[in-house]
């Protein structure tokens, strides 16, 4: 989130879509309640299906899973064509009015894909992704294939007339979005969706800065073969209207798991390293190189500044680095730069399943992570087990993933004793058993305590990782082996290493001086051995240790920040700036300096978050300003630090993004029709399907239903089916669908169906619905059903026989969003049969 | 406050004479409150697994924490100062108690062997021995010092962690540092998908 | 036609053989019981009684079983006079000089046989108000299982039984009144089952001539 | 007197005055439950079964998200879920809270037979005492709302107690602690209503909702547990809340007229009987033959002094 849960009860405008908070985050939904009683605030919910956010939305619009990008264009090109967007924020927090290289070309003109499209490779060449200017031409002696870099300053037009300004650019991009072409695509009636993007952007209406909206999202965005670009819309949709940076404005993920926020900070993915940095690549000679690669040069207006906040990669990384292995890395060895591994290809997570079983990964090891279950395409994920040497599950219950081997699948086809997969199965700590951090969605690190003790033979989490670790490197230290150097330097210096304490690891992630260290500007002294007051000390040259950057100031000299308890709220703003620790540098609202006018003055005074102080020469607020704290209003450096530009990217250069600089329709992969926009090129031109015996997709002619996977309030994912009282709740699977869909089927409430995709079946009861309804999708009567998810093979029904011991991602595809490597969970297509 | 109110009425005495010749308890009990479960439970404050609001909880448990007691899970509320949920919970919030006590929880190592049908128990001991050298064989069976350009990779990629996103930021930055260390690039986590 | 087995010695007449005796008590027994309890639940200055009889909670467990059995005797006793219990022209006579009746002036009364329509009266009320209160009594009896739209059965069930219920215990009242207080002779036929051949003519002439017959030994 | 008795303000089949009743000043608490922003989510069904340490039952899949399909014994808080078209065509998936209403006049309490089973604390709640529940059911029949549950193990009737041990405490009930957008607010009845009124007040002035009101009926007096409706004119169709509950009109004229009728009835023909028996005596008296000889000789004696007189004036 750019903002976070309690700041919702500032906004006037809730744009709800690709999320149903009220059922998946009701505890922080009751802020946008809270909008509503207080401010009057209009709730406008989007979804496949009237859910129990709809219940309480003042206007609702049933959408074909999957056509997000379309109504959200079709909002964009709204607001452009009734003038309710804000100019002033557009044209000096946002990049509308850089002009772009003459070679870019949009869609609309090259059928439907992005200049620099190769077809045969299914990739773009992104050198005409960027903007025009002097020096932005590709440096000679640079490798083959090399991007050129950002000019480093932009031409521009402030009167966004120059028809290759990207306010120009996006304007004409989002003209083919009529309400008309809405209405085909996602099958609202046109007289819905101008009232919602009526409603929504009535908020610019007559230029009125005042109001904020807000949009509100989680995976039902993300779970596309084009998510990315579907939150992209989003967030130019903001910009456009401003509301990026201000309380009750923003774009807001909610996020689906406790620690998903941390787990992400701290790059528990292949392709990042803990607080964003960009992965090691083998073209990266040394650590230089590296550096030089990942670090942005800023770009903008010449007489505009830009902060270009990741110019200070290097004293991220270095301190990382000093951080895993302390006196191991040197200047001299190049920070351990060799101990890193490189990364130049797709590892996510259906690569990791596709690699298993094609034979490549031999042992996994899952923690709190029932891949079997969480998909997608579960039959391959079992297949590719099948071919494992050994798995080793941390779990607190049975669960699909360390019981594959006696799947229904797998005893289905009688292959039980040919598996030879090892599986080890170990018993880890609840939450109540440990203690340690979480991040929640609104990037609020809090503290938790041990409830009770550990039951029967239990370990923590961490101690089992630990003690895995240790052995590991007691068997490279007698043994030796290939390459043991980053395993034997790995610092452990935990005063119990078997179970390190969690705080010590709080401290480690903070960072902490490794030398005596002065702020030239202020005199402060830091002594070795401190703990770091934040990242601002962070130095690249190996006087300082940092594991997280973004995390430091969690745990600093005045003791563990994340397990402060102040609840006050001195502006009433939902600030609660002594509550736990927020990253970073305890900032609450992202970009908050966009909360003001170009002149340092907020443009809702009784909303006041930060402000311009000319007394102190000091930007002040109520929130810790995301902002260079000295830099005057007159200097206009942008609000947006950690672009290079330091403004907002309404059109997005070079390799942001792996699809488009602006988000493009494009169909799902598993569609009941080819794209309206350009039938040519259907699907987002840059996504590659597997080939496997598994990896099956169907048409429309087979599969003519659109299905989509979603969670109930009353379940979490696969958790609770081990909890007699969420079991009691809603005891069993079901498909939800049209009373009019089942009318024409003859499918009664409580009858058994069989739903089946391309990849395999599913049986569960019917709820039969008016909730849902059919739809016009160009004209065509078209249905959707949706499945919650939470059942498998192993639960307190499953194991009493009431279920099928069915797993929802049977059903679902393996194709990937190109830019954040997520499934396509959401909106394939399915047949639907009476059982 | 007592359990049982009783030492109100006399009951009619015809009624009352008779009722206890036969033995009867015959004084009705009014106003038979119940206890007020977590009047002396201890709190743990927590914070909710669930989803990424966050919500702060209070675990209430049995017994004042003194040596001879086991802690059990009494009651689970939410924190009333907590800014976010401020005392709420949604309804898995709110059944927390049934999964810190739950009678389906794994509570020793297993093992199931190749082509086994059952699981078998094991040791910890001969778990993390086993798990160590299996880790240790894959990846220096699969270890890549150099890729086919000649250029220094470092890495695995017969090996794979999974993580869910449930556990705490130290968790995950141990892991990331023990896996990175051991050159894995098949890292994933829930915040994939 | 005389019935010479009922005539006993020393001038006595069999007027209740054991089997009818016997269900008299249990449905006396069973009906005092219900009443008890019953008044019990009636009302607040009765609630003691419930205790008398164990407690309230054992007074509301056994009040339905008593019901039954309570309802069996009379079913029983229906089976076994209710052919004797139909009312004949002579009733009416009677019914038309009741004034007499009530002030002890039987011998104005017309002749009546082995029931006076009093107590055929009694007797239909009885298994009147018994019907009544076993079909309110079987829904007070499983309230949890008449559901929410049927709840109008409850509703009628609370009207009903203790309408029926009043309406009996007046009857017993009566029943009680004559046959302890007024009748003298007659708690001792339901007792022992027979009456004297006086107690007979007095209340029962007809019924005495049929039993007698035209014997030509009547009883002395 | 404990304190706990002293609160007590009414009480079911209390022979005499009530112990509680007007002798300590307080206020009546309520429940004001916002069905506009309830999104059905059953945190409070949870957290009054986890208060309540509530045993857990089977539930099957009904074509509805509802978790059964009325309140029972151990579930004494469930959300009622109804789909309904507006006449404009859109949708409402309206959600009602369904539990103990708490009303001021108690049809339950009327109803009972058992002294204090059922009694109303002066702060309004409604409790059930089980220890002097006898099983009858009677509350069930009483109640306009459908909401006393019957055990067949315990033979005890059981629902929602308003957490009275936590308000006892001066803490709130348990859903109202937990529920997530605050639909549920907890009080003193005139600060519920004042809330009410304000939020009905802007349902009508700026949400599509022209007769949005507060339901605190008052045929049972009003209610400890107040709604706010999208539509108070039509609370039927939030899972058949009555729209002008009453205590059934057969418990009133049970508990009424027929209950004194019946008693006059009863003690009438009792000193009837008896003064019957002053005035005539047994039917056959012991001195039946004295009697015969005498009303004989009587006879005979008025028929000879007939004779007489007729020998005598001729």
């Amino acid at each position: 989130m750019t903002n976070g849960w309690v700041d919702i009860k500032n906004t006037d405008m809730m744009l709800i879509m690709g999320g149903n908070p009220a059922e998946n985050h009701p505890c922080g939904f009751k802020w946008a309640i809270e909008a509503k009683r207080n401010r009057n605030a209009k709730i406008i919910s989007v979804d496949p299906r009237f859910t129990r956010t709809s219940a309480v939305a003042d206007l609702f619009c049933q959408i074909r899973a999957g056509s997000d990008i379309a109504f959200l264009g079709g909002v964009i090109n709204y607001a452009i064509e009734n003038n309710r967007i804000a100019h002033e924020y557009l044209v000096n927090f946002t990049n509308a009015a850089f002009a772009v290289n003459n070679a870019f070309k949009l869609p609309g003109d090259t059928d439907g894909v992005f200049s620099g499209f190769d077809a045969g490779k299914f990739t773009y060449d992104r050198s005409t992704w960027n903007y025009a200017g002097p020096g932005a031409a590709v440096p000679a002696g640079a490798a083959p294939g090399a991007l050129p870099p950002m000019p480093a300053n932009v031409d521009y037009d402030l009167t966004l007339q120059n028809p290759n300004c990207v306010f120009q650019l996006l304007k004409k991009h989002y003209s083919r979005y009529t309400p008309e072409m809405v209405e085909r695509i996602t099958g609202i009636p046109k007289a819905q969706f101008l009232k919602a993007a009526d409603t929504y952007t009535s908020i610019r209406k007559d230029g009125d800065m005042k109001q904020v909206g807000t949009v509100i999202y989680a995976v039902g965005w993300t779970h596309h073969s084009f998510g990315t670009q579907i939150i992209r819309t989003a967030a130019m949709l903001q910009l456009l209207l401003g509301n990026v940076g201000r309380a009750g404005g923003g774009v807001n993920a909610l996020r689906g798991h406790s620690n998903i926020q941390g787990a992400t900070d701290m790059a528990g993915l292949y392709d990042t390293l803990p607080g964003y940095l960009k992965v090691p690549t083998p073209a990266d000679a040394n650590f230089d190189a590296w550096m030089k690669r990942a670090t942005p040069t800023s770009s903008q207006p010449a007489p505009w500044q830009s902060w270009n906040y990741y110019s200070n990669t290097s004293k991220f990384t270095v301190s990382l680095m000093k951080a895993f292995y302390g006196d191991a890395a040197t200047k001299q060895n190049d920070w351990a730069f060799d101990y890193l591994p490189k990364v130049d290809r797709d590892y996510s997570w259906t690569y990791l399943w596709n690699d298993m079983y094609d034979g490549k990964v031999k042992g996994m090891l899952a923690f709190g992570m029932n891949g079997v279950a969480i998909g997608p395409d579960t039959n391959k994920n079992i297949d590719a087990l099948k071919k494992a040497e050994w798995l080793v599950v941390g779990e607190i219950y049975p669960d699909e993933t360390s019981e594959f081997w006696r799947s229904p699948r797998v005893l289905a086809q009688g292959d039980q004793n040919q598996i030879q997969t090892t599986v080890y199965r170990l018993p880890c700590a609840g939450f109540a058993e440990k203690d340690g951090s979480f991040s929640n969605s609104a990037r609020w690190l809090l503290w938790k305590n041990t409830a009770v003790p550990l039951p029967g033979d239990c370990r923590l989490d961490h101690g089992i990782v630990a003690q895995i670790f240790l052995k590991v490197r007691e068997l490279y230290n007698k043994e030796g082996g290939k390459f043991p150097d980053p395993i034997l330097n790995l610092t452990w210096a935990y005063s119990e290493p078997q179970n390190p304490p969690l705080f010590e690891v709080l401290k480690e992630m903070n960072g902490k001086a490794l030398a005596d260290l002065e702020d030239p500007a202020t005199k402060q002294q830091i002594k070795a051995g401190q703990q770091l007051p934040g990242f601002a000390w962070l130095k690249d040259d190996g006087t300082t240790s940092c594991g997280i950057w973004i995390y430091s100031g969690a745990y600093t000299e005045a003791g563990n920040q994340t397990a402060r308890r102040d609840p006050s709220d001195p502006s009433g703003m939902g600030v609660h700036p002594g509550w736990g620790w927020s990253w970073p540098a305890n900032r609450r609202v992202l970009y908050n300096r966009a909360s003001c006018d170009v002149a340092g003055k907020p443009w809702d005074p009784s909303r006041k978050q930060v402000w311009w102080n000319e007394d102190s020469k000091k930007w002040v607020g109520n929130d810790v300003p995301d902002f260079k704290a000295d830099s005057p209003p007159k200097d206009h450096m942008g609000p947006f630090i950690m672009n290079a530009e330091g403004v907002g990217r309404i059109f997005a250069p070079l390799s942001a993004f792996a699809d488009g600089p602006f988000p493009e329709f494009y169909e799902p992969i598993e569609s009941p029709l080819a794209n309206l926009l350009h039938p040519e090129r259907s699907t987002n031109p840059v996504v590659t399907k597997f080939k496997d015996t598994d990896d099956k997709f169907g048409t429309v002619k087979d599969f003519p239903i659109i299905c989509t996977t979603f969670r109930l309030t009353e379940h979490y994912h696969y958790w609770t089916k081990n909890n007699p009282m969420n079991v009691q709740l809603v005891p069993e699977p079901f498909i939800e669908m049209a009373a009019e869909m089942a009318d024409e089927m003859g499918i009664r409430g409580g009858e058994k169906v069989k739903v089946s995709s391309a990849r395999g079946e599913y049986i569960a009861k019917a709820m039969v619905t008016k909730r849902i309804k059919s739809m016009l999708i160009d004209g065509k009567k078209t249905y959707q059903i949706g499945i919650p998810f939470h059942w498998g093979y192993r639960g307190i029904a499953e194991d009493e026989g009431k279920t099928a011991r069915d797993l929802a991602n049977q059903l679902t595809h393996t194709a990937t969003d190109p830019n954040a490597h997520t499934p396509e969970f959401k909106g394939f297509l399915v047949k639907v049969e009476k059982v | 406050m007592e359990t049982n109110r009783r030492d109100f009425l006399k009951i009619a005495a015809v009624g009352g004479a008779a009722a206890a010749v036969f033995g009867f308890d015959v004084k009705p009990a009014y106003a038979e409150m119940a206890q007020l479960k977590i009047a002396r439970a201890s709190e743990t404050r927590s914070t909710c697994p669930y989803c990424a609001v966050g919500c702060g909880t209070i675990i209430y448990t049995l017994g004042d924490k003194a040596k001879n007691v086991t802690a059990q899970v009494v009651h689970v509320e939410g924190d009333p100062d907590h800014p976010t949920n401020r005392g709420t919970l949604c309804p898995k919030g709110s059944s927390l108690a049934q999964d810190i006590l739950n009678d389906r929880r794994l509570l020793k190592p297993q093992v199931r062997r190749p082509g086994g049908s059952q699981w078998e128990d094991i040791s910890w001991e001969n778990a993390l021995n086993e798990i160590a050298a299996r880790i240790k064989k894959t990846r220096d069976d699969s270890f890549i010092e150099k890729d086919a350009a000649g250029r220094t990779v470092n890495r695995t990629e017969a090996i794979s962690w999974i993580g869910g996103c449930t556990d705490t930021n130290e968790f995950n930055y141990l892991v990331v540092k023990a896996m990175r260390a051991l050159g894995v690039v098949h890292l994933e986590n829930q915040a994939r998908v | 036609m005389s019935q010479p087995d009922l005539l006993l010695p020393h001038g006595r007449i069999l007027r209740y053989h054991f089997h009818e005796r016997l269900t008299h008590w249990v449905a006396a027994g069973s009906f005092i019981y219900l009443m008890l309890t019953g008044l019990a639940f009636w009302s607040p200055w009765l609630f003691w009684l419930a205790l008398v009889f164990g407690g309230p909670q054992i007074s509301r467990t056994l009040h339905p079983w008593a019901g039954l059995v309570f309802f069996f005797a009379v079913s029983y006793m229906y089976a076994m006079w209710s052919a004797q219990m139909y009312s004949t022209e002579n009733d009416k006579e009677w019914w038309k000089n009741i004034e007499h009746y009530t002030k002890n002036e039987d011998d104005r009364m017309p002749p009546v046989g082995r029931y006076n329509p009093g107590q055929k009266l009694l007797f239909w009320g009885f298994v009147f108000c018994g019907l009544l209160l076993l079909a309110s009594g079987v829904v007070l009896w499983f309230p949890e299982y008449i559901p929410w739209n049927l709840r109008l059965l409850r509703y009628a069930a609370v009207i009903v039984h203790p309408g029926a219920a009043l309406l009996s215990i007046g009857l017993f009242m009566i029943h009680i009144y004559m046959s302890v207080f007024a009748e003298r002779g007659a708690f001792g036929s339901v007792i022992r089952g027979d009456v004297s051949v006086e107690f007979a003519k007095r209340y029962h002439p007809i019924w005495y001539k049929e039993v007698v017959g035209d014997s030509t030994n009547p009883p002395k | 007197m404990s304190q706990e008795t002293m609160r007590i303000q009414k009480m079911s089949a209390h022979a005499g005055a009530i112990p509680g009743e007007d002798t300590q000043r307080t206020y009546v608490v309520s429940k004001l439950i916002d069905t506009t922003t309830c999104i059905g989510c059953k945190a409070c069904e949870v957290a009054c079964m986890e208060w309540n340490d509530l045993p857990f039952g089977e539930t099957v899949f009904d074509n509805t998200y509802q978790t059964m399909p009325e309140t029972r014994w151990n579930y004494w808080n469930l959300i009622l879920f109804n789909e309904h078209e507006r006449e404009d065509g859109s949708l409402q998936w309206l959600m009602r809270k369904n539990q103990c209403m708490h009303c001021a006049d108690p049809g339950c309490l009327a109803a009972c037979p058992s002294d204090g089973a059922i009694i109303q604390y002066a702060n309004g709640i409604v409790d059930f005492q089980q220890a002097n529940c006898i099983g009858c059911g009677y509350c069930i029949t009483g109640c306009p709302f459908n909401i006393p549950k019957f055990n067949p193990q315990t033979k005890r009737v059981y629902k929602c107690t308003l957490c009275a041990d936590r308000v006892g405490e001066g803490l709130e009930p348990a859903c109202i602690k937990a529920c997530p957008t605050g639909c549920l607010h907890f009080g003193s009845k005139d600060d519920m209503k004042d809330l009410a009124e304000k939020r009905a007040t802007q349902l009508r002035d700026h949400y599509n909702f022209p007769n949005a009101g507060v339901y605190d009926p008052a045929g049972v007096g009003g209610t400890g547990v107040m709604y706010i409706l999208h539509d108070a004119t039509k609370p039927e169709l939030y899972g058949g809340l009555p729209k002008d509950p009453q205590i059934p009109l057969m418990v009133k004229l049970w508990k009424g007229p027929i209950k004194w009728l019946g008693n006059i009835a009863m003690i009438g023909g009792l000193i009837g009987l008896f003064i019957h028996y002053l005035r005539f005596g047994p039917k056959d008296r012991e001195d039946q033959d004295i009697r015969e000889q005498i009303a004989l000789a009587q006879e005979k004696a008025a028929k000879a002094a007939k004779e007489k007189n007729e020998e005598e004036h001729p």
